[in-house]
């Protein structure tokens, strides 16, 4: 049982540091600042995501999940913050950045 | 080498680094930056001391520990002071740098 | 289990990284914030990956701490950069 | 040993950008970067509660006291070409510095062996305190006199930061109205997350008798949660003159300074605690010097007054 838990966490945790490169790959690749959001959020969302998800088959009691998760929420929630605020000044139109 | 002496080396370097930053740079901005990068240098000095002293089954000795705790405010307390100083003398004087000619 | 966390740490560490000077360089503000978001994200996760790998469930907590500041420093970005005046109004 | 060199090398990469960079934003975004990278290592140093400090105190308030200061002076950037030092100048210095840090490094390598260490001293005593964090004895107990003193520093700052404000706004509003925008995503961000910060500033000034936290750290986050509401625009900072504001301000100072002189009567020395009531007036203490550092941390960034008073 423990075995198959440890599988899923390195199953789990290896996608989210794929999607880290991912995000980072693109960061470096796309011309503009819309596309580089959308990798960006990508990597924020999915990455930490399913590192968070990894881990919690890890942790003991459900104090400690609970944190992990509050940590996910947050970090999405700086991450749509950045996006929407970025969003508005990057969009065509807006001021040149 | 142990990973807490690479730690100290690093701190040693960010402790010049910063000081040629506080030297060399025109605006007081990056004057407080720097010198809140040597702050940093300087705590992770002290930061090696403490997990050297690791013993009784803690990590660190906790007295430098609850010091750099104390430094690390006291740091913010005097940047806070140092940018409200400079935010008022730009007020003042328009200028965000520190001329020989006042 | 603990090598293979830490390893997921300094890979996750390492691609933040490479972004992070890449886009550090600019041209726009937008970047640079979006370089710090990246770090902060990737530090994030670090952090909770080193908590399970040296068993120190404190650094959940230190990553609780950036998460909640991570939006705090963002609205500071914003509230500072000089082009948000017309946001404002 | 291959991820703590990675992480000191990242360490030294965004410390040589936040001095190298020519734009100052820039430079101040490598600083938050630092003081993040810089809370990872105090973990691998096996110091929680000195990483929660710096990811709550070194990184994030700091960092938005910077990033507040670079954009307001970049509106008006005058380029410094002409008062930076010449060649000479700058090769002098970077010699300087490097002898300063080949002598710090020499220092690190030539420590003494067994290391000094207090540990054994703080363990043994513990018991006593009845905290189980050890950090938290050390600034609660052992050296209780350090922890208020360092209070009254962030007064003193504070003071000093108010007497910058001009004569006719003496006592004012300290920073500028930031207008509410109902619609935006500021308001939106700052409803949600101010619960959740306070929920988690607490909690890390609760956890900090037992585990890694404490006041300063758990301060700190309420202190941001002030900030946030004030820059969304949804509540005013309050006139610096108001007494109830002051009265919050030296209210830690002055139970931290009230329990320390009872010690005298009590057990006969400065801050001593009686032994069966030890943790009963440490968390006594601790609660409003942390609502106290919390007022003083939120007014520290938010600057002299710079509005008068109604």
């Amino acid at each position: 049982m423990s075995l198959a838990l440890d599988a899923l966490t390195i199953l789990a945790v290896s996608t989210g540091a794929f999607f880290f490169l991912a995000g980072t790959v693109g960061l470096l690749r796309f011309p503009d600042a819309l596309s580089r959001l959308h990798t960006l959020t990508k990597a924020d969302n999915l990455g930490l995501g399913l590192i968070v998800l990894g881990l919690l088959l890890q942790v003991e009691g459900p104090f400690a999940a609970l944190k992990l998760i509050a940590v996910w929420l947050l970090t999405l929630l700086a991450g749509a913050t950045v996006a929407q605020l970025i969003a508005r000044t990057a969009r065509p139109g807006g001021r040149p950045v | 080498m142990s990973d807490a002496i690479l730690y100290g080396l690093c701190g040693a370097v960010l402790v010049g680094l910063g000081l040629f930053g506080l030297i060399v740079h025109p605006q007081p901005l990056r004057k407080i930056l720097a010198f809140n990068l040597i702050g940093g240098g300087v705590f992770l000095l002290f930061g090696v001391v403490a997990r050297r002293g690791a013993a009784a089954g803690f990590g660190g000795d906790p007295v430098p520990h609850a010091l750099i705790i104390t430094g690390i405010v006291v740091a913010f307390a005097a940047t806070a002071l140092a940018i409200a100083l400079l935010l008022r003398l730009f007020r003042e004087t328009g200028r965000t740098t520190l001329g020989s000619d006042g | 289990m603990a090598d293979f966390l830490l390893a997921a740490a300094g890979f996750v560490l390492a691609t933040v990284a490479m972004g992070l000077f890449r886009i550090l360089r600019g041209p726009g503000d937008d970047d640079r914030i979006m370089a710090a978001q990246l770090l902060s994200t990737g530090g994030i996760a670090a952090l909770l990956l080193l908590a399970a790998a040296m068993s120190v469930p404190a650094a959940v907590d230190v990553a609780l701490i950036l998460a909640v500041l991570a939006a705090f420093i963002t609205v500071a970005f914003v509230k500072g950069a000089p082009r948000s005046e017309a946001d404002r109004a | 040993m291959a991820f703590d060199t990675g992480v000191a090398v990242l360490v030294l990469g965004v410390a040589v950008w936040t001095i190298a960079a020519r734009d100052t934003f820039a430079a101040v975004v490598g600083f938050v970067a630092y003081g993040l990278l810089l809370a990872l290592v105090w973990v691998r140093l096996a110091a929680p509660d000195v990483a929660l400090t710096e990811a709550a105190i070194g990184s994030g308030v700091t960092g938005g006291l910077m990033l507040g200061a670079s954009t307001r002076l970049r509106r008006t950037d005058t380029p410094a070409v002409g008062e930076k030092p010449g060649a000479v100048l700058r090769l002098a210095a970077a010699v300087l510095c490097a002898l300063v840090s080949a002598g710090l490094a020499a220092i690190v390598l030539l420590f003494p062996e067994p290391a000094p260490t207090l540990a054994p001293p703080a363990a043994a005593n513990l018991e006593v305190t009845g905290l189980g964090n050890p950090v938290t004895a050390v600034l609660m107990a052992y050296r209780a006199i350090d922890t208020l003193l360092e209070t009254v520093v962030l007064l003193l700052a504070l003071v000093g930061i108010w007497s910058l404000a001009p004569d006719g706004i003496w006592g004012g509003f300290p920073g500028p109205r930031h207008k509410a925008d109902s619609e935006g995503v500021l308001t939106f961000v700052a409803q949600l997350l101010v619960p959740v910060g306070i929920l988690v500033g607490i909690y890390i000034f609760w956890v900090g008798s037992v585990a890694p936290g404490g006041e300063f750290q758990g301060a700190t986050i309420l202190a941001a949660m002030w900030i946030l509401t004030m820059m969304a625009g949804q509540v005013d900072a309050p006139p610096v003159s108001q007494r109830w504001l002051r009265l919050l301000l030296i209210a830690g100072p002055a139970v931290f300074l009230a329990i320390g002189l009872a010690g005298f009567a009590m057990v006969g020395a400065f801050l001593a605690y009686p032994v069966d009531y030890a943790k009963v007036l440490i968390v006594t203490i601790e609660i409003p010097v942390t609502l106290s550092i919390a007022a003083t941390l939120a007014l520290l960034v938010a600057g002299p007054p710079e509005r008068a008073p109604k």
